[in-house]
């Protein structure tokens, strides 16, 4: 745990008795047994809204307390721990990340304000393919009066269904596959030709594919820079990443521990099965990963807190090996646990799957191992 | 080698047999079940119910059903070699023997160890209905405490003279909720050391002491349930082995388990697997070399891909050295670890290539196949739990081919 | 072990009991501290072509015994259990290789009895950079009169200063880096303007770095065609990688069960090593994984003899697995041992140092795994 | 976090410090020793041998050798972050503290276990030796038939009154052929369990019952002894810590030893460690786009960087959070493991990267760096062996910061 500032550990310790309290995974099997199509209990959420979480990194003038990323991955770690499900890391982290970093004055004072006190939920619509690539964007906007026709689908957008309004990632220029020729724009969940649909996924969680049907916007929707997208794209994917991480970071963790609390208590053979030294060995190896990645996961936030000139190289290491360390830990859990482990009864079975889908999103191991490779020029 | 070797000891008499099965596929074989692998589960492809009601039955007659057993119990008295000619011919037409799988646990475990220890008439009253695929069978071995320990069990048979009673609680049976028979390993003994008291009931499932209760997995409805025994009855006549020497006969049917679960790859249910570097192909795509256009992915889907297929050749080794006359080998926990290893290493790498595609649980956004992709891939993480965990078959190899010192018991 | 004739299971015995009684690992001690030019002990390669183990692929109208690669394989796997040097696979195996698959009649009937009987030593010389690459090839064989001039140099030739001719691989055309445009030589170490220098190397073995300054050959030193000589290389390579991988099973084996032994002997904490179940879990994947290798190499060998149409494949498989687990073998050799495995009166190091040597000659698990996917299309 | 933190605390106070040493070094660092790391076995760099004595002198006159020990005993009493700021400014301009490295464990075991066990006598006598770098200590500690289990040495001290006489064999004790002291864990106690009669005697290397004879390792000439004691002869006043106690000392002194062990990177020797990814371009090649040419080499070449990179941020934490109070953590298991792995597969990508040309063993073939590569990939095979192997330390990891039961005496 990094050296944390009185006021991060007050938030800390509020996070985790809340969650413990009011949305622990029990809840999250409610959720997923009511089948709601949004995938979240709203309760929560306006509980998270009114504890100031979704206004962690706006500046005051917009109605936050801008404490940063670091207590904000404080936050998603707790929830990451029991399952919580909302809309918090997809509109209070990277939708307000997206008008933070590419926002003009006017847009953030429209936008920050209802995004802090919840009446409205923006979540970026990027991949439009079942793996995670930004540059085969092909979402068309096409220049048309004063502004803009979108045309295009976006799949298995974050929270996607309960969205008031999307970052939707457009060509305007350039071929598919090429960085150049991208640009985002702010788009109304409610304007004319959007239409979605929920998808069902193994996680349990909230998605949605959104298609953009001849949707017309006005100039003022341009969020950054028109044809050269991509580098705000990559700032507000990054600060995702890094979010996503904080999450994982939390889902281990507990993975980790109802793992380790099952050592200590199932016999087998006469005995803890803790005892057994080859499973003594494996959970050492986890402990010494878990703390590892932890590192990587908070240098990456505090990084961005710092405005460092190693943001992008960072948040990949924090992906990666976060989610390297997530798929060794949730693999053991049910293999440790056994046959309980396997029922649906049991909790553990909602870590696995939860694993895999923060692992695919914003890019898999593979994907980050290749960018840090680029990054670093190799 | 094995084919030059079966050349030469078996002869002519091979290849009349081969053109023997040919000819009797084609008359009686469904053409509409070509490829068609009945799951365990059942039901899954009610669409083909009576083609393979009419082929289990056809099959059963020749005895073709458990092709390997005495003819006197309802197989065919085949040696290794015609029964591989006979799996080659099928295989050929894409044929499927669905008795080992519709008999649960029948012709693979059951019906192999009543083969050993069974009497004479234990053989006639139940061979013949597992060989022909009418009877099923379930086995109570695992207990909610016990787990890998299975000796710990403490479902308790009393004598009553010429029958038991039965109580006490199973999980983990397997088609309990279909079965007519249940081979259960119950304490007989209390006052002796935990494996010294323990002996093997067959009990009829229909009867009034017998409750199961299906289990619900992460990946969904699965045959397995928990079985309930209130005052169960047992024929003494359906002792299978000595009394107290069920762990004996246990230990030889958890073999011929291990050798059941030996080969790599999905749980079947498609026609055709397809090559996974192909599925890659299409979900990834392609520089322009050629290559796989995510390196990283490439390089552990050709790790894979070489596992699998040392997995393969290693599994054609162990045929043509036991040279015709296959045996429950020590290979076998060998085998059923790599072959764990690479079934849930394909599912993980299915999932990573196919992304959110492969990662739906119901819905029109998904087809069908890619709706079983995440089903497969979570059922998978069973395979290294059960049948003798992972960590089990390692501290078997350690101890029984090794020679290490015990390291399950004491360390 | 695959299923053996006869005249195998003989050759095998025979090969065990030749090895452990004349050509143990303290012979090989002896002759590295000897710091013997050539790197074997000659008396032991004329006790191998006396018992004709230099005529195992050669027809009998040559002089051999023609019983096979996997035959040979059995005795490469002897050998390399402890550690034996000799020209037996450079020569034996790929030298004659090069002549039974490319050599014209005429060549055979001048080489192979030579070869058999001992009297010629002849190895590929392939490589000119660090790292296995036969397209890199940059020694050019420019046509002058009735024959070649050959220029440029080769490293790391395989008992290159034992060698009494080589096969050199030389460009006739085409870039480097290209496929096309090269032919291979049969070059007389006597030849004017051949010289060469042993290289001092971790394992102690045989190498040469050999330069030919513009060496003059024969019309008839061309081994095979003109500018097509690739697919004659790569099947000669293919048969070196079988050999070597048999050999490396060979060593394997034997760290292998010094391993086991020293579990099952060494005490600590009141009792055998062996007995921690983290080490006992350890040794049992070595012995799993020694198995699934063995079948590939065997595999490899077999498919060689039966001439199959998927040698290439087989023989990259084999080079592979066996070397990635040579690899682990090597290090757990010297991890279970502890200190005394570090200290150089041990034999352990002499596993390790050949371990590697044997994992990067022609072609490291890396490249094989490339050329594994090429080889299958993606 | 921590150059922030510490310009709060510190202010200016610091600030003047670092520029008092910028001048300091500018007067006394002899520049021909930039980068220069002074190897444990002495003489690999006998050109400097000069510079080196002389600026190991000025160090010492400062009590920088040892800088946070107690100014009585040779160190300078500084904190953490004045620490901290010394070493970052040596850095800046490649000056090396060779007083650690040349007083074999001196520095960074011996002496931190004196300063908590020591009588006043005993840190009065030696330490100040051990931080002007003038006596050297090695450490008396396995037994060629202990191995990682330490507590089962028979090297015997007799009690002679007002001193010992010790009979026996270690082995591994590094620097012993050049050492004026030894620290040794000798058995005063037969007759209790065996931790219980174990202590810790300082004796000197120089009398006539001490003999040391080097230790040839898989990587050639090593700074490693066997050390005999025949009749050796140790004061009662050289008893550091409680007779029979000498179980803790050494448990304290072996906690100093992992927390000097977690640094990744090769054994230094070189102005400066190339990236690794430097290299790999260098004699790998780059394709088209700027690759490396090994697409399989790459993507593990990019794991082994990031486990590096994580390793890395993971010590700056425990410095952050320690704040300026930095102490021998449970952290020191993982890091050393961490530490080791990182250092080996370095060294095994290394070899793989080189081919042949970083597999030479002496010889014109190669240049001196190229020659290095070998060496340094056996000599880290160690690594993972001494100071507690790899395993020792997951078990401590185990039972100590996890709370799993025992494994290493029962299980």
């Amino acid at each position: 745990m990094a050296a944390l500032n009185e006021e991060q550990s007050l938030i800390r310790d509020q996070a985790k008795s809340w969650v413990t309290e009011q949305a622990p995974v029990r809840r999250f099997r409610e959720m997923r047994d009511a089948r709601i199509e949004t995938a979240y209990a709203p309760e929560a959420f306006a509980a998270m809204v009114d504890m100031g979480w979704t206004g962690i990194l706006v500046p005051e003038s917009y109605g936050g307390s801008d404490l940063g990323y670091l207590t904000f991955g404080l936050i998603l770690e707790e929830l990451g721990r029991q399952l919580t499900a909302s809309p918090l890391l997809a509109s209070g982290l990277i939708g307000t990340s997206a008008l933070l970093l590419g926002g003009s004055e006017e847009q953030k004072q429209v936008w920050l304000p209802k995004l802090v006190d919840g009446s409205a939920i923006l979540t970026l619509a990027v991949d439009e393919g079942p793996r995670h690539a930004p540059t085969k964007t092909a979402l068309t906007a096409a220049k048309s009066g004063g502004g803009f026709v979108l045309d295009g689908s976006k799949a298995m957008v974050l929270e996607g269904m309960a969205a008031t309004a999307y970052v939707v990632v457009a060509r305007t220029g350039g071929a598919a596959g090429s960085e150049d020729g991208l640009s985002l724009f702010l788009v109304p969940a409610e304007a004319k030709g959007v239409s979605r649909s929920a998808r069902s996924t193994a996680d349990s969680r909230g998605y949605a594919d959104v298609t953009f049907a001849k949707v017309e916007v006005g100039a003022d929707a341009l969020l950054g820079k028109l044809d050269a997208g991509y580098p705000l794209l990559d700032a507000i994917l990054d600060r995702g990443r890094a979010g996503l991480a904080a999450e994982m970071l939390g889902t281990a963790s507990q993975a980790f521990d109802m793992t380790l609390e099952y050592l200590k208590t199932r016999k087998q053979f006469g005995r803890v099965i803790g005892s057994f030294q080859a499973l003594g060995h494996r959970a050492a190896d986890m402990y010494s990963g878990m703390e590892l990645a932890r590192s990587c996961v908070e240098a990456a936030l505090q990084a961005i807190d710092s405005d460092a000139d190693n943001v992008a190289e960072l948040c990949s290491l924090a992906k990666c090996k976060m989610g390297d360390h997530l798929h060794l830990v949730s693999n053991e859990l049910i293999q440790m646990h056994g046959g309980i482990g396997m029922t649906d009864e049991y909790d553990a079975g909602f870590y696995l799957k939860r694993a895999r889908a923060l692992e695919a999103i914003y890019g898999n191991q593979a994907f980050h191992r290749e960018r840090y490779a680029r990054l670093l020029g190799y | 080698m094995t084919a030059s070797a079966t050349k030469t000891e078996h002869g002519s008499d091979l290849e009349a047999f081969r053109a023997e099965v040919r000819a009797w596929l084609k008359d009686n074989f469904p053409p509409a079940l070509e490829g068609i692998v009945p799951m365990m589960e059942g039901g899954a492809d009610g669409s083909h119910a009576a083609d393979l009601a009419t082929w289990r039955d056809r099959l059963a007659e020749r005895g073709w059903g458990a092709p390997h057993w005495p003819k006197a119990y309802g197989g065919a008295g085949l040696d290794h070699a015609h029964v591989r000619a006979l799996a080659q011919e099928m295989g050929r037409v894409g044929a499927i023997n669905p008795i080992p799988l519709l008999a649960g646990m029948g012709v693979t475990m059951v019906g192999p160890t009543i083969l050993e220890y069974g009497t004479d008439d234990q053989k006639q009253r139940h061979l013949p209905g597992i060989a022909s695929g009418k009877v099923r069978w379930c086995l109570g071995l695992s207990e909610p405490n016990a787990g890998s320990d299975l000796a710990s069990l403490s479902t308790l048979a009393e004598d009553r003279g010429d029958h038991f009673v039965v109580n006490g609680q199973k999980i983990w049976t397997s088609g309990a909720d279909i079965s007519q028979w249940c081979g259960a390993l119950v304490r007989t003994d209390k006052t002796v050391a935990k494996h010294k008291g323990i002996s093997f009931l067959m009990l009829p499932m229909d009867q009034p002491g017998v409750r199961t209760r299906p289990i619900k997995l992460i990946s969904g409805a699965s045959p397995f349930c928990e079985t309930f025994f209130d005052d169960a009855r047992a024929e003494k006549d359906d002792l299978l082995g000595e009394l107290n020497d069920g762990w004996n006969v246990i230990k030889r049917l958890l073999q011929h388990e291990r050798a059941s679960q030996t080969s790599a790859g999905g749980p079947g249910g498609k026609k055709k697997a397809s090559a996974l570097h192909e599925v890659a192909k299409r979900y990834v795509g392609v520089d322009s070399a050629g290559r796989l256009d995510d390196p990283d992915l490439r390089s552990r889907l050709t790790r894979h891909l070489m596992d699998a297929a040392a997995h393969k050749l290693t599994a054609e080794r162990i045929a043509a050295e036991a040279k015709g006359n296959p045996q429950v080998s020590a290979a076998a926990s060998i085998m059923k670890n790599s072959a764990t290893g690479i079934t849930q290493a394909r599912s993980e790498l299915m999932l990573e290539i196919m992304g959110q595609q492969g990662f739906g649980w119901e819905g029109d956004a998904y087809a069908a196949d890619e709706l079983a992709i995440v089903r497969e891939w979570l059922w998978g993480k069973a395979i290294s739990i059960y049948g003798g965990s992972a960590e089990v078959q390692r501290n078997i190899i350690s101890k029984n081919i090794l020679g290490l010192p015990e390291t399950t018991q004491k360390g």
